[in-house]
């Protein structure tokens, strides 16, 4: 495993210049995700009308693998039904964390090289339980 | 030649982990803050008990228990002479820094704090000499308050004369060496401050011990917390050293077996310190470990090893400081062989995965120092720590590995 | 052809303490409630562990914390396994078992016991399984009442039941295996009476782990302790098994590093558990080593292991009822292989030094169960115990010691 | 070291048959002596009249040693000054601990022999540090 198919070049991009980053208002949902161990903290902000992800964005400081997953995230599901959009999640985070073919993940595929480092997996999961706990629960959440 | 006075490449020849491969290049370890390795012979010692004589202690009749009593109390006695406490019985062994904290803070603030009383707590100290005050906060309604530190990450001693001139504080908890700046604080000044107001002071000496000299009498400390693992000992095993007259008036903290006189369903009586405060078959394959790891400071000398250290760290921090956007945290004027770090261009954990890569391990995160962390106004930094083995080539792979993260990231 | 089905010559060949002489003579260590000898697999997966993967854990970005971070799971993974409980998370790494019942004592003693609340605490109970109890009682106004137990040092199951119908009791404290008798006490039967009259039961299993198949599931227990140096692990380290719901509703016991999510000078926040009950740097080796004495129990079967030793202390008990004078204490239906005696002509301390002398290790003494010498009426005992590698040769030796004893003595 | 020398004649006699074993009735100072890891347990009754021992007396149980050595000392120290009885207390307990020629003993030479048997030390000594405990401080002493 190397450094470059961990940090592809898709991946540096969203890190630095991160998609949807900043403050939504108005917003319907919303969750904290914090990493204690690495001090990554993301605050994601949803706005639901009927049953769809009208608009997301994401706030906090974080490694690139989390910042660029984020920022993917927010891309991803923007328009989104929920539903579709916890479909997603979940195809997510078994293709961070079990071995397999998970199908096509579109651009999400380039953040497969995390599956090799498996103390970043969290990194790439955090926005994505954030999203979860947001339009589930609307409460915080912590993955550590 | 290696800088410092100390044969590095014979000392380092004792460390078999120290001997390998990641990632398909040399090791270069550098998590020493974390835990330093351990050399070959800490590594027998221990070995040699379970072998030879494996047994419980509590004085049982029979000759390996007899031994094991012996050895137990000998490393007793070593690690006493060794931090300079008057009389072994004011050393108690634990299973860690953390856990001597946690028995002061439980048994000395739980029966000596109150709603009134005041415990000072420095902002660079690590979780496990804040919480535990916290908790016995709680307890007695006591409060616990930070101690302000500097920029350069140095205590801010006229603060800390001035809030103990108002009364009201009853002990002060400081590290001896920062595990995030290297720090070294003036441990005998907050002392003499401490008790010119009649506050005990609390020392948390886990990075102390393989990086100073220790003498709890020339320091005049209360309690000081060492643990064994961070010093070229076995994990599970630390000391709380305790003045004596405060030990006699303290109430047992764990109970159990071997720290009682007699036990009866109506009236418990407890022995007296040492023993009080050690319920429990004790770890004595750790605590000769721990004895071994001493023998090993002195052999090597602690103050050769110190000097080294802060030798590499000042190598390490000039190179580093080359980097554009990359700042070096803590500048205080006596440091230990720490360098923390942040870059601009990434974030501490993305920069540990990149030096992992090249071999080098470093420790990223919050260092358990969240209020340090804040305080610095950062979420986490990189920190390179150096124990007397390493050498101006681990700086060298350190530096060429932070290049590394800027090409990638820059 | 000795007793039981194990191969007990090529076990016993698998712990390098044993093959040795004392006073001249070949060692017969019958001390194993105390502490068992080590299989040379545990000693040196210890080493292996220091010398290739030795770092800090907690989820350290570089490969040997990497490593180290998964053998430590992986450790509690197996021994999650082993003892059957639900889910990794429920296994909490101690320093021994006298930790893990002052952390139950502590942390839900602490915050479920009141003043008209009463714990339930049997009679034959080692001091950790009473004190810590005792300690707790002081601080909430609960009380702590004995369970009765019979002449043939069994649990009065209908004192038990008569008692919890009372009400009013909250936990009921008992050993699964008695150090001094050797009782095997109907764990599954007494978790049934107490869940039926809404009581907890805690476990002490110190001895249990060598010498039963422990599921703390089939048990219905609620809390278990555990000690690995009684089984063939090394000193220092333990767990405490507590079912998840009552986990994680749990104060936290100590404090510091590793346990936390968040720490400011305001406020606290604390991991779920396992993580918040273990604060500090864990002793990762001693886990290694616990999960490597728990892979010796499956090997070797600890089913075979106490058939054997109870046809060993069948045998020492038979043997030694012989000689006149002489009393074992302990006549349990269910017992394992421990046997306790008394003579009328000679202290235990005296019959101690004798059998050292002809190499034979017992303990005497209180064995950390004062109320149970005072219900049996003596000041101490004479104990041999046995492991699954000792035969019919040390029984002999043993007898063979005892009747030196008379013969000086009588 | 062998068990005879441990255990000679004198020391299993004094040990089956105390002397001065019971109550001493009236006294004037008493103390406890407690080793908790063995369970010995000596209760000693002094009578003392004008700075010398009139009369003294123990009970409990404990060892063979422990019992020799009690039921010896009480021989030994009737009707000896406290002054002597004390300094009789510090040479024993030297005799006991401490390497080298102590001059000659009487018939407490005969628990030399403890000396090779350091966990025996306190038994013992412990009949030993309950006089002093008696006649300085007229309390309770646990020896461990
Ligand atoms: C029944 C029993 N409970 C508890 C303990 C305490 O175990 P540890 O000393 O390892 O904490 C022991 C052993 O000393 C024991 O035999
Ligand atoms: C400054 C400081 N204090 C306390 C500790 C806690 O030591 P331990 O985890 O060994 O209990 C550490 C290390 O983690 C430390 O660096």
């Amino acid at each position: 495993m190397s450094l470059q198919d961990l940090y592809q070049e898709i991946i540096l991009d969203h890190g630095k210049s991160p998609r949807n980053f900043g403050e939504l208002d108005p917003y319907t949902h919303e969750a904290e995700g914090f990493n204690p161990l690495c001090g990554d903290q993301v605050r994601l902000m949803v706005r639901i009308a009927d049953g769809k992800i009208e608009d997301l964005k994401f706030s906090g400081h974080g490694c690139a693998i989390s910042t660029a997953s984020a920022s993917m995230m927010t891309q991803l599901l923007k328009g989104k039904s929920v539903e579709d959009a916890l479909k997603l999640v979940d195809k997510f985070r078994k293709a961070m964390t079990e071995d397999g073919d998970h199908g096509d993940m579109g651009e999400l595929g380039c953040l497969s090289g995390v599956r090799e480092f498996p103390n970043r997996v969290k990194c790439a999961t955090l926005a994505w339980h954030a999203l979860k706990s947001a339009v589930t629960t609307g409460g915080k959440v912590t993955t550590e | 030649m290696e800088p410092g006075t100390l044969d590095v490449s014979s000392t380092r020849a004792e460390f078999p982990a120290l001997h390998q491969s990641v990632s398909g290049v040399p090791l270069t370890y550098l998590d020493n803050a974390a835990t330093t390795q351990k050399p070959q012979s800490v590594i027998d010692s221990v070995d040699e008990f379970y072998e030879q004589d494996n047994a419980n202690v509590h004085r049982g009749v029979h000759q390996l228990s007899q031994r094991a009593t012996k050895a137990y109390e000998d490393a007793r006695a070593a690690l006493a002479n060794w931090i300079g406490a008057a009389s072994d019985a004011e050393v108690v062994f634990t299973k860690g820094c953390t856990e001597g904290l946690n028995l002061v803070a439980a048994s000395w603030g739980g029966s000596n704090l109150q709603g009134n009383d005041t415990v000072l707590v420095s902002t660079m100290e690590h979780h496990s000499n804040i919480v535990p005050w916290q908790m016995t906060a709680e307890r007695t309604g006591a409060k616990v308050e930070p101690i302000p530190i500097t920029d350069a990450v140095e205590l801010d001693l006229e603060w800390l004369a001035a809030r103990l001139a108002k009364g009201g504080v009853k002990a002060v908890a400081v590290k001896s060496v920062c595990n995030v700046s290297g720090t070294v604080n003036p441990i005998k000044e907050v002392a003499r401050l401490a008790h010119e107001h009649g506050a005990l002071i609390v020392v948390d000496a886990a990075q102390g011990l393989a990086h100073q000299k220790v003498s709890v009498q020339d320091w005049d400390a209360d309690f000081v917390a060492f643990t064994a693992h961070k010093a070229y000992g076995p994990m599970g095993i630390g000391a709380l050293y305790g003045r004596k007259a405060l030990l006699e008036n303290m109430p047992p903290y764990q109970t159990g077996g071997g720290m009682v006189r007699g036990v009866t369903f109506e009236k418990t009586n407890f022995a007296e310190p040492p023993e009080r405060f050690e319920a429990g078959t004790p770890n004595v394959a750790g605590a000769i470990g721990f004895a071994t790891a001493i023998d090993f400071l002195e052999r090597v000398g602690v103050e050769a090893m110190a000097r080294h250290e802060n030798c590499l760290a000042k190598l390490a921090e000039e190179r580093l400081s080359e980097i554009p956007g990359l700042k070096i945290h803590g500048k205080a004027k006596h440091k230990a062989g720490i360098v923390s770090f942040t870059m601009t261009e990434a974030h501490p954990h993305d920069v540990g995965t990149v030096l992992d890569q090249y071999g080098v391990a470093v420790r990223t995160g919050h260092h358990c120092c969240m209020p340090l962390m804040a305080r610095l106004g950062v979420p986490a930094t990189t920190r390179a720590s150096f124990a007397c083995y390493n050498n101006t080539t681990d700086v060298e792979n350190l530096f060429n590995a932070v290049i590394k993260v800027k090409e990638l990231f820059g």
